[in-house]
Order: structure tokens, then C-alpha cells, then sequence
């Protein structure tokens, strides 16, 4: 019951569920002996042996459909992909296979897969290492995208998915995997997916945001506090399908909203969020929707990477703008 | 200079298009035609239903069709080869691996008649369904196979590949795969010479596809896929040194293309009719029906018979087809999770009331 | 000058540019002698040579490789995707490399090339047939998404595609391929990119759609007529970038926004429309904006893909009401 | 049964790791020791450069980097059999390649510090720049040799690839396009024992990786990548056959990657220190200076000599690195089309605003 950072969470859950789970295998590059290029895996090898946590011949699809295969003969595959910069070769089989598979065969088949992958950007880690491309996987219909944004969160919502019957895209905000620690009970109890968090309360402004984010938006929440305005911060954390209820709920209280992404924003889940306020929420609007967002640029390489993503001033002044607004 | 590594890709065939035994070895399955017949009639069935299924076609009754003509030999004689429990990886036309596992004529149709229930088949639970995106079925086999391996359970899986398909990357990190974690399992290439309008030659310049199989160190060979008794000795031989623990085995299994590549496809377009004319002289079924025929254990009654009977069944798998409830609107959404989210639940909801509204 | 469908006026514009430009070739699975699974270029390796119209091996990922290290040599390679469900080994590709290559490079390697792709539902094609995506390569920085919706249209914007110094996904909504014939004459005219088409003018409310779903909006907007209502319609045509102005513009006069596509409506371009309406033009609304969109399941087989496929019915619903929004 | 193929892969070495000539052959360079002194010291300031760069990364000047510690002679055997108008597609560490071709250290140390610059680079402005997704490179390098081939110039692409790479789809499918199309490329396959932490036996388990060549009928050799001498030989001679319109070749070139996979590895960790220790026995730069030494070549004081200036460029390299000038905002806008769209332009007008605000 020591405090963990979000990395060792994720270890935590994987262990967890290799221990009480015997079909829950563990498949991808390095994830082995190495125990992962971010030490997610660290000591399982060591610990389950090497047939239940498998190191790969360096090659996605190939990762990608055997994780389809062995789901559909009953494991519990949890696949990774080193960095989300080179889930690209898996698309085929995410969107063909993993999503498809109980509805092509009217449940004859499942796909009870769990694809995890490190994202996002803030760590000046080479080209393709920096990406968020969530939204993709979000638009496609049959798999879940989830992701955590705390220590306890990655555990409870991680073994969520693996035990959740469906595929389910687990993607790990790195910025933060060692950012904070926290106090993580290892006793199994997962946490809901398909739901928001209500990270905290307010009544001014609704801050909606998920992944690395949370941090900036929370800490703009406090600066929001300071001059009096009381943010409510909600992490969205599955990001497909998403919670609109809790957003719409609390959009209705504080008539204000800011959706706050790493991601590029043209096409992405903040487009979503927004495009459903307008659509379900626009008596509620008191003021114009706004996204910060990554620009709808190429990641840029380190040098220029903080320029490109969302800090706490821009959060601060989208909110003041919303907040002028009367 | 020294040679490190050597390689060969040998070419077996049993029984020659004129239905006489060839070559110095006779495979055990040659004397055992109370199987002989059994296949036969899976081969001429599958015929008789291909035929069938393209004239649905032809008539709006059926969806675009992918025929097997031409296939039989090699269909069948994958699927004699196999033990029930294990896993079957199919591309999208080989019925005749499917029956022999228990596929139903009518759930072929239906699938091709737009009906997702067809998946939802009679065959083995676990077996795989119709793979549409080309060479993704094999690192699906490699998956399965891996499950079977690390659960001890002495099963194999088979996957199929087009001439086509083994260009395609998913084929090529399959087979690696299966050398690097020794998979039971066995990889058959179907080499019908086409892949839609594009010839065998422009896929490889290699003498052979078999010789895929070796960028992986797997043993490779060819077959003569117009030979049901090369196809199923081969293929057995395989997974019995699968089974053992010995790692998996590349077949390419040359046949040819006798149809279009499907309904929606016109081969006269690229292909020259005398090379189809040609082809028709090495055809599976003729050559087995004159074995067993220079055998006696087949005659002329025999074979009428077997026509009848075969197109009473096609007739009765058709009218199966077409008896099928109607599918109702939810079910597009009923299928898509374990249990379906609050947002799939309201569009659900919306899309039966448009329903009703319109009814 | 005769009149002609849409899939013939990109072959024709194919046809135009081969000859025009030496650089061009097109490559991909049956584009030559069989003209391509749908005609799109019937002919051309019989005029311009196997050379110039190449049939490539079966591997997608290949295509797009090569399509990549054509276009760096400075040739304009046209590739095609048989069907857009079957792009997904293309994607590392696209979007790691077509999309970064000038950014990579400051501009020293550059990729103009086009990848065409037929989509969408509506003709019983069978599985993977029949989907719409193109909102994850919106997502994508880097590369334009153009979709025509007539011949005309597909006639100018598949020149300026191919002569555009970028890279470009040029999707083709085959459901309409044979829908109508125009005239089209073979000038070498392109139609500008990154902007919108106004197919019809008018005052109460905005109807924005692009490719297939043209047709249908069309038609919905003369059944509005006949209910005195008179509507706006706005054919997207590049969905990446999108030109926001003109639908902003539109909406300022109207007041009313529907938004009608036939992909899954998560995270999709529609949400990307409906969102900047709530971030620039909430003011200009009315009443909420909709969406009328295929619902975020598989896209089913034949049977019940109508049932998918939005209609006339549900489009003057959803106008309906918000027209009864005052 | 027949045969109807049989390949084979060769071994080549010419330089013993003792650097005395061996087997029957001598190629040209290996009399022509003004080229091997010139591309030993390639090698040579390669290593420094390495160090460096490492030193740089430790001290927070550099960010994560791609160590080239062993590779020195596959590299410069690349480099040096290419021509200019040729076009490299590296993956991320093959330095000495593109030090012969002409590009700058400061280049790659801009690239590795961040700077998108550092791909704008000064080595020929056709070569592909560094390849972060594993093995795409192979497939640009057959749509570059495409051209070649459609343009009829008389220009080839070389390719390289890892261990780890070679077990990835766009590999295996450049080999078939290589295949297919005959195009006037080489693949070097650079196996350095690794892929990160996954050593080359869980890769595949074929004896060689060269033989995945075979797939494609393509010639595949072995060569001893600590070679120079075979190396460039190999590399030349292939360059020879793809430039005469013979077609593609598949070298694997063993060698050892003497440190970790980059600075953000820590080899040690899945590594026995055994294995390094004893792979730098065979390493490339040792033996060619006792070749050279051998035949008086080359002494002390030239060594001596050469690492000074050695240090006095690299040192004026990472000068240049660190004087570059400060990236604006606005570059990451500016290279994303060549006509920025509008939306963009405004996306870039509130980042430059911002800028100035926070200024
Ligand atoms: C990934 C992918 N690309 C393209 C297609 C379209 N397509 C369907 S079948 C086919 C040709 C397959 O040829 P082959 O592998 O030889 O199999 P055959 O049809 O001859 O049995 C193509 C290109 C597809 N289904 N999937
Ligand atoms: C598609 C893709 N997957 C994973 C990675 C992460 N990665 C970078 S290097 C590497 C290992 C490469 O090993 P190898 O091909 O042997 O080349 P080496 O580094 O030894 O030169 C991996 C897995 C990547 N860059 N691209
Ligand atoms: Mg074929
Ligand atoms: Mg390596």
C-alpha cells in the first residue's frame, strides 16, 4: 500500500490480473525481460515466465492479429504497442477484426483484447513518439478507448479492461506516468468505464479534459479559484464510448464550457463533446464552446514541443474569454 | 565462401489429370476410397452449390458471390485432412474446408445474401469466419495456434492464402511468426494463378510461393491443387508434425481459377479464354471421378445419382436461405458490445422508432 | 462533351493528366488492363502503357510505400485503394510519412501524390465494402481529404488533386458513381480545393453534407420547398481543411444548421462542423444544430444497410425540428 | 516428388577479425589501401563522433540518441559502394553512410536535439531522411527505384534494415515489389544481434535472415558486417547487378551493437556483459587498422594524427549544433503545405500572439 506513480499502477493491474486470471497473457516488443520501454511491464517476465508474458517479433500487425487470434479462442490478450506513434500497422486488424468480431459473427466470436499504448507528448522523445491520436480509434464503432489520468484510476480502470468482454484501446498518457504518486490498494476493485470523473466541483465553468491534460486543467482550476471562479473539472477518461450525461449535467449547472486536448484539433474527440453540447445543450450555453487544443499541426520535434501543446495559460485564457461573455 | 544455409522446394504430386497414380510413392489415402467416394461427393456437392449460388446471383437473389470452382480438390482436401477441434482460417471461398467442418450450405448463402447470421455458423464454434481484408486470417491462425500451444491442447490451425494474399505483409509476419514461437499450424497457399485481374507473375518474380515459407525456415513445398490426394496427404503430413511439436509448414497448392473472381467481376476482360479452356483439362473433379472410375468404385448410375441427390440438397439449402426471418433493425446494434452503452442505447431507440414511424 | 457519370469523369481527368504530365502514373491492385474494379481506369493502361498504369502486387502497405518514394523522386504517383476498407495497411504510411514528409524535411523532400479510394454503402457490396472513414484521415495533419459529389466536381477537384504539390486523399462516393450523368468538358479546368460549394441558395436554414449524402440532401431540400422552407445546401467537398466561413456564413443568414453524413457520428468530420458552429457561431444559432448521421455501429451487411444509411425521411425530421425551434 | 527450386545462402568474409586476408578471393579494394585509409577514417571519426554524442545526451545537450558503436564498418562499406545520384534510405543510426554522402554531424546532431532542421540535410537532396517507423524505409527505397526504372536512370536505391526490422510486414513486401517490378535496388539487412532488448533468435527462427530474400527469389548472402572490405564488395557488386537491370539483392550483414539500443536504454538490464565483451573481438574498426598496420599502412602517429582531427571536427560540429539559430513558432506551421490553408494561418496567427504575449 505504498504510493505509486501511474507507471507502477499499470504494473500493479497487469499483475494483478495475470495472478488471478490464467488466460490473461501479456504480448508485444520488449515487454518481456526488458519489462517494457517504460517499465509497465517490469518483473512479470520474471515473475509469470515468459510464456505468459511474451516478447515479439518486432512487426505490429503480426502483434495485432495474434491478439485477435488468441482472443477469439478464449485468452485474454493484453497487447502492447511500443509507443501509439506505431499502432498504425494495427489499424487493420483494430478496425476489421478486434471491433468487428462479435458483431460479424453474432457473438459466435469475441474479441475480450486489450491494446495498451503509451501517448502524448512532453518527454522530448524522438519523432513518432509524441502523438495523440485517440480520436481515430474513437470514431470507430466496436472498441472502447480508455484512458487513465491518475495512479488509481490506471489501475481500476485497467483491469476494467481487461476483464471487459470487448476490445478495449488502453491509452497511457506518459507525460504523467511518473508525475505523481498516489496510494493504490491493490485489491482488485475496478472502476467503471463508459464514465466520466468529477475530478472536482465548481460552478462557473465546466473544464472538461482527460489524459495529460487533467494535470494543466487542474491546475488552471486552482489559478480559476484564486480570482474567484469556480471551475468544475471533469476527466471524461473513456473517451469512446463518452459519458455526454455528466458533461450535458454539469454544462447545465455552469452554462460554460472549455474542452481541453493534447490532441490536433480538427475531427477529435473535443469535436464531439462540443458538437454534442450544441446539439443537446445549447439552452444551457450561456457562452460560446471552446477547445484548446493541440494545432492541427505534425507533432513537432522537441525544440518547438511546448509550443505546441496546451498549457495552463492558454486554458486560463480560453476560460476568461468564455467568463467575459455575459 | 562458405554456404550457410540451403534450401529446396520440392513438387508433389499423386494422381495425374488423367486419373493414374504417379510418381514412386502412394500416399495410404490412394487405397482408401470408401473415403475416396466420401470426398468425391463433398467435391462434386460443393460444385453443385457453386453453380447454384451464381445463378441466385444472377437472378437478385443473392448477394456478390465468390465461387469455388475449380477449388474442390484443394478445399476438400484440407478439409479431410483436419481434426474437428482444430481451427480453420478461411479467406472468403472455401466452402469445401467448411462443409466437410460442418458449415451449412444455407449459412454460405446467407452471408453472402447479406446476412450476418451466416457467421454465426454450424461449423466448428471456434473456427474462424469469412475473412474479407486479404491475408489477415493467417496472423489470426498464428494467434489461435499460439493459444493452443501455450494451453498444451494438441490442436493445429489452419489458415488459407491466395496467390494474391501472399504478397501481402499479414501473410509474410505470420509465417514469421510461426517460426519464431514454432506454432502448430499450417499455412496452405492457394495459387489459382489470378488475383482478380492480376496474373500470378506480376505477384513475385520467385520460381515458387512456397518459397515464402523459407524466409522463415519452414519447411515448403508444392502440391498439385487440382490433386485431392496430394492436397490431403500433404496437408495431413503437416499437421501431424504440427501436432508433434514440430513447428509449422507452407503448402502452395496450385489449382486454377476456372469462374470470374466473383459475380461482380467479368475475367474475360483481362483473361484469354484458351488459357481458362486449357485449365479445364486439369480439373479435380474429372481426374478423381476417373480414379475412382478405372478402380470400379464408380459408375455412371453412381454419378447420376449423386446429382440428384446433390441438387436436392442445394434446393433444400436454398429454400432454408430464403425462409430465413427478417432481420430486424436491432440487430445492428445488438452485437456491437457485451452490453450496449448508453449512447449506442439512445440511437438504438431512435432507430426503431424511425422504424415504426415508417411501417 | 457528351454527358457522363461521375467515375467516368475521373477516369477522364486521370486520362487528362497522364497525358499532360509525364510525371503521373497510377498504380494499385487491377488498374490496368481491368481498367479498375470499378472503371475508374478502363482504358488507360491500354493508351498510356503498363508503364505509366501499373498493377501492382497485392500489399497495401507497398502501394502506399512506393506511392511515397515516388512522389520524393518528384514523380506525382495517383494510387488507388480498391475500397477504403481495405486502406488500413496504408495508414503507417499516410500518416507518418505522405503527411510529414515537407514538414520533416523543411520542405527538401516533398510527397505529391494522390490516393484515391471508392466508398461508402448503398450497393450490397459485400463486408469491409462499404464503410466511411473519412474523418480519421481529416484528424490527420498534413494531408488534404477531398470528396467529390458530381461529375463536374470530380472532374476539377481530381485535377487540382493530382496537381496539388501535397499530399491528397481523394475519396470517391461510389454509390453515386453512375447516379448522374452532366457534361463535362475535358479542359484541363481544375476546381479550386479547401473550399466549399454552394449548390443551393437559401434563407431558413443551412444544410451541410458532402459526397453520397449530396443526393440526399438535395432532395430533402426540395421537398422543403414544397413546405415553403427553403434551404441552404452546402457541399463540403474538402473535408480537410474544412472552409468554415462559408458554412459560418451561411448560418449567420439562416439561424438553423443540419449537418447530414453518412459516416459513424462520433468523432467525425460532422462533429468538427458542428463544434466550430458552437465555438464561432453560437450567435448566429437559432436553434440547435443536428446531425444526421450513420449510427456509431459496424456498418451492417446488405441486409439492413439501409437501415444504416441516412435518409430523405430523416433528414426533413431532423430539419423539422429544428425548424420548430423558435 | 521433384525439386523445383534449391537456394542457397553464402557466407563472405574477407578480413578475418585478426585482419589477415582470408578465404580464396581478394577483392579490388583490399589492394587499394588509399580507399581504405580514406573510409578508415571515416570509420574512426564516426566513433568519435558517437562518443560524443553520447556524452552530449548525458549532459543534457542532446536528447535521446541512436548510437552507431559497432556499426562503423557496415555503414562505410554502404557508403562507400554508392554513387551520389544513388538515394540511401537509412533508418536511424547509419551515420557513416551519410558521412560519406555528405552529411554533416552538426545535421545529425540537430536532428537528435530536436531540430527539424538537421533533416533539411547537406548530404544529396534526394536521400530519404532518418526512418523512425520501423522498415517503411524499405518500401520509399522500391517507389524510388521505381522511378529510376520508369525514368530509365541508371540509378539504384539502397535500403538498410535491422534485425528486428526484418521481421516487419514492409520488409517483407519491398522484397516482393523488389521482386515483381526487377527494381535496381539493395537491401542490407544490418544484424546487429538485438532489436532493442529482443535478441535475433526470437526474431525468426531461420538460420539466416539474408534467405528472407528467397521469398522474393532474390540473390541473399551473408555478409561478416565487421568487414569494410566485404561489406563494400558485396554492397558494389550488388549495386553492379541492380544498375545492369539484373534486379535486387539481400545482404544480411552481421555485426554487433556494441552499446545500448539508444541513450534511453540501458542494455544491461537483458544483456549479459559476457556477450559485448566478447563481440568486441570481432569488432570493425580494430581490424582494419591491423590490416592497414600489416601492410604498412598506417602507424601510430597516423592514428595518433587522426584523433586529433578527429576531435577538432567533432568538436566544431557540436559548435555548429549549438549556435544554430532559435526555432520560431512559426516553423511548425510553415512546412506543413506549400500553400498554408486558412485555417492553419489562423491556428499559426494565435500561436505567434501568443508568443509575443508570453515574451
Ligand atoms: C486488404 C485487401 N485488399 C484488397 C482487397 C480486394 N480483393 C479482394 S479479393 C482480391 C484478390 C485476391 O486474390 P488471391 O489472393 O489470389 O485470392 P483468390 O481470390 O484468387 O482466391 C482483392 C484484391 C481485399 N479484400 N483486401
Ligand atoms: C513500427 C515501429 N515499431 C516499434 C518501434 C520502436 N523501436 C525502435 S527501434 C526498435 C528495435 C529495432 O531493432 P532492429 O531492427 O534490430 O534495429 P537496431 O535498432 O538494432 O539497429 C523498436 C522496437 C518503431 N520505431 N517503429
Ligand atoms: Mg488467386
Ligand atoms: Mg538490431
Amino acid at each position: 500500500m505504498a504510493n505509486i506513480a501511474m507507471v507502477e499502477a499499470v504494473s500493479l493491474a497487469l499483475s494483478h490480473e495475470l495472478e488471478h486470471d490464467k488466460d490473461v497473457v501479456i504480448l508485444g516488443e520488449d515487454v518481456g525481460i526488458n519489462g517494457g520501454v517504460f517499465r509497465a511491464t517490469s518483473g512479470l517476465a520474471q515473475k509469470f515466465g515468459e510464456n505468459r508474458v511474451i516478447d515479439t517479433p518486432l512487426a505490429e500487425a503480426m502483434i495485432a492479429g495474434m491478439t485477435v487470434g488468441l482472443a477469439t479462442q478464449g485468452m485474454k490478450p493484453v497487447a502492447e504497442a511500443q509507443f501509439l506513434g506505431f499502432i498504425f500497422p494495427m489499424f487493420e486488424q483494430i478496425v476489421c477484426h478486434a471491433a468487428r468480431m462479435r458483431n460479424r459473427t453474432r457473438g459466435r466470436l469475441t474479441c475480450p483484447l486489450v491494446i495498451r499504448a503509451p501517448f502524448g507528448g512532453g518527454i522530448h522523445a524522438p519523432e513518432h513518439h509524441s502523438e495523440s491520436i485517440e480520436s481515430m480509434f474513437a470514431h470507430t464503432p466496436g472498441i472502447r478507448v480508455v484512458i487513465p489520468s491518475s495512479p488509481s484510476r490506471a489501475y481500476g480502470l485497467l483491469l476494467a479492461a481487461i476483464r471487459d468482454p470487448d476490445p478495449v484501446l488502453f491509452l497511457e498518457p506518459k507525460r504523467i506516468y511518473r508525475l505523481v504518486k498516489e496510494e493504490v490498494v491493490n485489491d482488485g476493485e475496478e472502476l467503471p468505464l463508459d464514465m466520466c470523473f468529477e475530478l472536482r466541483e465548481g460552478n462557473d465553468i465546466t473544464l472538461v479534459t482527460w489524459g495529460s491534460m487533467v494535470k494543466e486543467t487542474l491546475e488552471a482550476a486552482d489559478a480559476l479559484a484564486k480570482q474567484d471562479i469556480s471551475a468544475e473539472v471533469i476527466d471524461v477518461a473513456t473517451v469512446s464510448p463518452i459519458d455526454h450525461d455528466t458533461i450535458a449535467e454539469s454544462v447545465k449547472k455552469t452554462g460554460r464550457c472549455v474542452i481541453i486536448q493534447e490532441a490536433p484539433k480538427h475531427c477529435s474527440v473535443g469535436s464531439e463533446i462540443a458538437a454534442t453540447l450544441a446539439e443537446n445543450s445549447l439552452y444551457s450555453l450561456m457562452a460560446p464552446v471552446k477547445r484548446v487544443a493541440g494545432y492541427d499541426v505534425i507533432m513537432p520535434l522537441f525544440k518547438l514541443e511546448k509550443k505546441y501543446m496546451p498549457t495552463v495559460g492558454r486554458i486560463l485564457k480560453a476560460v476568461n474569454e468564455v467568463m467575459e461573455v455575459s | 565462401m562458405t554456404t550457410v544455409a540451403s534450401f529446396s522446394v520440392e513438387y508433389i504430386q499423386y494422381l495425374s489429370p488423367n486419373g493414374t497414380l504417379t510418381g514412386e510413392t502412394i500416399p495410404p489415402i490412394a487405397k482408401d476410397f470408401e473415403t475416396i467416394k466420401s470426398l468425391y461427393k463433398t467435391m462434386v456437392m460443393t460444385r453443385v452449390f457453386d453453380a447454384k449460388a451464381i445463378s441466385l446471383q444472377r437472378t437478385g437473389k443473392l448477394g456478390t458471390y465468390a465461387s469455388s470452382l475449380g477449388h474442390e480438390a484443394v478445399h476438400v482436401g484440407i478439409g479431410s485432412a483436419m481434426k474437428y477441434e482444430d481451427v480453420f482460417a478461411p479467406a472468403y471461398r472455401e466452402y469445401g474446408v467448411q462443409f466437410i467442418r460442418g458449415v451449412k450450405m444455407s449459412e454460405v448463402l446467407l452471408y453472402w445474401g447479406g446476412d450476418e447470421r451466416g457467421s454465426n455458423f454450424s461449423g466448428p464454434p471456434h473456427d474462424f469466419a469469412w475473412c474479407v481484408p486479404i491475408a489477415t486470417q493467417n496472423t489470426h491462425a498464428a494467434g489461435a495456434a499460439l493459444s493452443f500451444k501455450l494451453r498444451k491442447q494438441p490442436r493445429c490451425t489452419v489458415s488459407v492464402i491466395g496467390d494474391g494474399g501472399s504478397s501481402k505483409g499479414d501473410f509474410l509476419e505470420a509465417i514469421n511468426a510461426a517460426s519464431a514461437f514454432k506454432l502448430p499450424m499450417v499455412f496452405v497457399i492457394i495459387n489459382n494463378g489470378w488475383a482478380i485481374s492480376v496474373p500470378r507473375e506480376k505477384q513475385s518474380s520467385g520460381e515458387t510461393l512456397a518459397q515464402k515459407g523459407i524466409a522463415g525456415g519452414l519447411p515448403s513445398l508444392q502440391v498439385d491443387g487440382n490433386d485431392l490426394l496430394a492436397v490431403h496427404h500433404e496437408v495431413k503430413k503437416a499437421l501431424e508434425r504440427a501436432r508433434n511439436g514440430e513447428g509449422a509448414t507452407v503448402i502452395e497448392a496450385i489449382t486454377y481459377r476456372l469462374g470470374d473472381h466473383t459475380t461482380a467481376d467479368d475475367a474475360s476482360r483481362y483473361r484469354p479464354d484458351e488459357e481458362v479452356e486449357n485449365a479445364k483439362r486439369f480439373e479435380p473433379v474429372l481426374r478423381l471421378r476417373q480414379y475412382l472410375m478405372d478402380n470400379n468404385q464408380w459408375s455412371v448410375q453412381q454419378e447420376n445419382k449423386l446429382m440428384e441427390d446433390c441438387a436436392i440438397k442445394v434446393e433444400a439449402a436454398v429454400k432454408e436461405y430464403q425462409s430465413a426471418s427478417k432481420l430486424p433493425v436491432s440487430d445492428m446494434f445488438d452485437y456491437m458490445f457485451a452490453e450496449l452503452p448508453h449512447d449506442l442505447q439512445e440511437q438504438r431507440a431512435f432507430a426503431l422508432a424511425l422504424e415504426e414511424e415508417n411501417s
